[in-house]
């Protein structure tokens, strides 16, 4: 894949980041823009703004189409049955808000649990915490192990009769493990369980198909696809968001209103109150385009190949430790440096342009374990290049200079 | 795109003189249909008999020109129809409204075919879509006998 | 004012509908937006952005600042006592269900009693039917009178010692009644009672100013103050957010997270989880910018006029009536044609490039209660002109000719 | 903007062996510090006596170099100082950081001064001032005898 070629499409490497050329290794936080994510938004607020569906006018008309186009486009990415399965949200945080809150509110209940695992983003762990204080419910850890995964046996020793849910990380954003879902699906299954996925670090990087995984629900944030903030989409089989109760209430998601009582649509419609991101939605179409334009094939395949060579480069720093070794791995690659906190690399580095996060990345729990404060994070993008883990391992290098010497 | 196009005479007609707009006696089906963007409301009555015949069919309601001739149309084209007539024209006028394609039910005498055909005009306004389709949706949920309102939002 | 130049300032109004020059009159609905929005928007993605509060490195600096900024501004426009009383939401609609979610879960009992009116659009009812489900609580409805406005009289009437909070709307959506804030304010303050103002219909027309209005919430979209979509904002007393729960659960919003407890940080940060709609927020900040150059003085000078202007041209056609006359209205003008089902309004005025909404306008209970399904609806904005009437005006005459000829 | 304007010896060294590092045995108040981003945690020890004077002051925590150094050289500084020119220096330390001005104090050693100018480079670096202002808020905390978590968050 040609780089240059990727990164010109995307504005911001035009720009000079303390007067060097930006290498952004901050993609699992959020992702870059394309141009043409950029342009969709101007033009749409420029020659077809209206809000959606709501207004019988040509305008409104436009917008709604261009709208509900973006959910096609999602429809088939993620290869949902059917259109009623994508429902926009804020981010992936508000989706699994979304399921914790009116799944746990429907079907759990004192002493029931909760199984989530050790890898988990704090996104993946509030919602469900909240769901305990309020029900009385059990929330189980399943163990991440040394090589930083949490192993299918593992889940399969903590599932009991009283497993209300399984609620699992896709890619773990600190350790890059990718998780076994389809296995944790079919043992599932089993006891009829729901698995929801928070999918943050799936669906930009690798092949995500909801037939293939079998997930009940799926949470993903459209800012790290490429995509404008402000949107997310939870994927949930429609046998859920039949039964399920709305969540949050306002214009656009009733059906009949009386001073008595209240009836609701169907899903999507029913999880949508308010007027959405309309803007945001229509520029999210451009980013779907420009990943299947690329591929997702050829991006798995360009992702491995700096992964790989990243990996070899910073192993060979002595005083580099890289965290976790999981046997598959996306797009990620954690690490400290010893007698240098990672606040410190993160800054030494920016000094020369390369942008990586320093902390605990939202998963205390995952931190605490390892002994660890914080961590330093490199995550890839498709306009990474090998150029890019060379500055990366320049900078590193300069850390151990300014401290070590 | 001029707005007599879908303003019709016909329709204009059958809007503030819509045909079989009342509880026909002789119900033996029913449904309720509604579109909660415009509040569009319509509920179909018919008898069913026993050679599935739609001895007959009104219905009541409240909404836009478009979606009261609509209802007022399809009563008066179907009523004595044979169900499996009454769905294929149907079929016919989605495809119409919605894909714009021509009429393929050649069993419908002329005034027939004129009358569904003032309708035409709404495919080209997106927006009032679901008004022209609700009465004929909703139809076929009274003959499945099915309880849930028809709702056009999903 | 000069709408000439203000309609220049808006790209929108370059473009055609149906061949018509633009009349845009659903700005209640949302509005239109600024150059200077559209492009910031664009420019933050293509030269700054990043992923706010969470990274180290440069750009992280610049898009955190350029966010809080906006807070800071926001805080301005409303007055609060502090920039931590400013928490961003995905709308309005989610800062109401904020508020009745966390208040009704810690204050709201059984048997007690919800304080609303006819008036109100779904987002400031279906939130709080919620919690009548959950709690057994009691909606109260202040009846609305002859003028479409509701009397403080009403509201005195409907006050007991089981009111828990008194949810009201700033400028009613159909009537533009202006509600009479201070005085229920005062009421409501003898007895401890909260009031909830949702302020949808205020923030873009009038001056807003939490101290002078005195209430406890006040809820606003930003899409309809020439913002981006996906923004609201909920001001909320400090008192209030120190005390309620979080509302949803994920990354940012935590303070110390264990397995077995998590605490939570103070306002705004505890009620803002996830990734936010950072380039929205940003985008925003020219918003408040454009409409303080303008002059929020100048806006209710402006609209007034024109509203006058447009109630008196309409109320000459005989077959027009205007719904509610409220001795204090704000900038809309809700209709009806004797014989036309406000839909085939709203379509035929289309025709004419005239944009207005024809539907319950998400006030099912208010529509009922006027013995209507459905109402005409021309909301003003500050690029709205004399001439944007007049072209209103022939087009409802047309409607006329069409139907009742 | 230089990097080793941040990373100054003076700080490198009271960062790799931090001054005051302990729980001092004879402490009467305490407080604990966080910055929920970054994970930094400060505890702060101090003996206030009669004459409010800071007759001995330590910490414990973990962090970055700017604010394990910012603490160590904290300490260092105000260590037997009268509470009332603690809080003075500790006003100026976050005026420097925080806007960029001179120290004002002017009764200071030369070698104190040195020490607390070493931190003004955090200013340049603006997500690194929490990190820096966090013992010294921390400080101000416990002398009050507050319960509460400072968090840098708020
Ligand atoms: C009075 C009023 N309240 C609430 C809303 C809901 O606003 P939003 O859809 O932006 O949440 C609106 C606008 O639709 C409104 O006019
Ligand atoms: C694994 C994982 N889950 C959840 C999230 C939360 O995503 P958002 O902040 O967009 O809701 C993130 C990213 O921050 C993540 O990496």
């Amino acid at each position: 894949m040609d780089t240059k070629d990727i990164k010109s499409k995307f504005p911001i490497f035009r720009n000079k980041v303390n007067g060097k050329q930006l290498v952004y290794l901050d993609s699992a936080n959020s992702s870059q823009k394309p141009k043409t994510v950029i342009d969709r938004i101007s033009k749409f607020y420029s020659k077809e703004f209206s809000n959606v569906g709501r207004s019988v006018h040509s305008l409104a008309v436009t917008a709604t189409n261009r709208f509900e186009e973006t959910r096609d486009l999602m429809q088939k990415y993620v290869n949902a049955k059917s259109r009623e399965e994508i429902v926009f949200t804020k981010n992936a945080t508000e989706a699994i808000n979304l399921v914790a809150s009116t799944y746990g509110e429907k079907f759990i209940e004192s002493g029931d649990e909760i199984l989530i695992t050790e890898l988990e983003h704090h996104a993946n762990y509030v919602p469900w915490h909240f769901i305990r204080e309020k029900k009385g419910a059990i929330i189980k850890f399943a163990k991440c192990n040394e090589r930083g995964e949490v192993d299918i046996d593992e889940i399969k020793k903590l599932v009991t009769n009283k497993t209300k849910i399984i609620a699992v990380t896709h890619i773990s954003n600190v350790t890059g493990a990718i998780m076994p879902i389809k296995k944790i699906v079919d043992l599932a299954s089993q006891k009829k369980i729901p698995v929801l996925v928070d999918g943050c670090q799936g669906a930009p990087h690798v092949k995500v198909d909801m037939q293939e995984l079998g997930c009940d629900f799926y949470a993903i944030s459209c800012h790290k696809m490429y995509g404008p903030t402000g949107v997310g989409i939870l994927y949930a089989k429609k046998k859920w968001l039949d039964i399920l109760p709305p969540y949050q209430g306002g214009g656009g998601m009733i059906d009949q209103v009386n001073k008595d009582n209240i009836s609701f649509p169907g899903s999507p419609t029913k999880y949508e109150a308010g007027t959405l991101q309309t803007a945001e939605v229509v520029g999210f179409s451009e980013s779907i385009k420009f990943i299947e334009d690329v591929g997702i094939k050829n991006i798995m395949k360009h992702e491995k190949e700096i992964l790989e060579y990243g990996l070899e480069k910073i192993k060979k720093n002595n005083s580099v430790k890289i965290i976790g070794e999981p046997k598959n791995r996306g797009s990620i690659i954690s690490f400290t440096i010893k007698g240098i906190h990672p606040h410190d690399i993160a800054t030494i580095l920016d000094e020369d342009g390369v942008a990586i996060r320093a902390g605990h990345h939202c998963c205390q729990i995952l931190h605490d374990k390892m002994g660890l404060a914080a961590s330093a994070r490199a995550s890839l993008g498709i306009y990474n290049s090998k150029e890019d883990i060379d500055i990366l391992s320049n900078a590193i290098k300069k850390c151990n200079k300014i401290f070590n010497n | 795109m001029d707005i007599k196009e879908l303003y019709q005479e016909i329709i204009l007609d059958h809007g503030k003189n819509p045909r079989n707009k009342n509880i026909c006696k002789d119900f033996n089906k029913d449904a309720k249909g509604h579109n909660p963007l415009c509040g569009d409301k319509v509920h179909i009555y018919l008898k069913l008999d026993n050679e599935k015949k739609l001895a007959n069919i009104s219905f009541e309601g409240e909404g836009c020109a478009i979606s009261m001739a609509s209802a007022s149309i399809m009563t008066e084209i179907i009523k004595g129809k044979e169900f499996n007539v009454a769905k294929k024209i149907q079929e016919d006028f989605l495809n119409m409204i919605k894909k714009g394609s021509k009429l393929s039910m050649n069993s419908l005498s002329d005034t027939e075919n004129t009358t569904m055909m003032s309708l035409s005009g709404v495919k080209r306004f997106p927006m009032r879509v679901k008004c022209a389709t609700l009465a004929w949706h909703t139809f076929l949920e009274a003959v499945k006998g099915s309880k849930k309102i028809v709702n056009t939002e999903n």
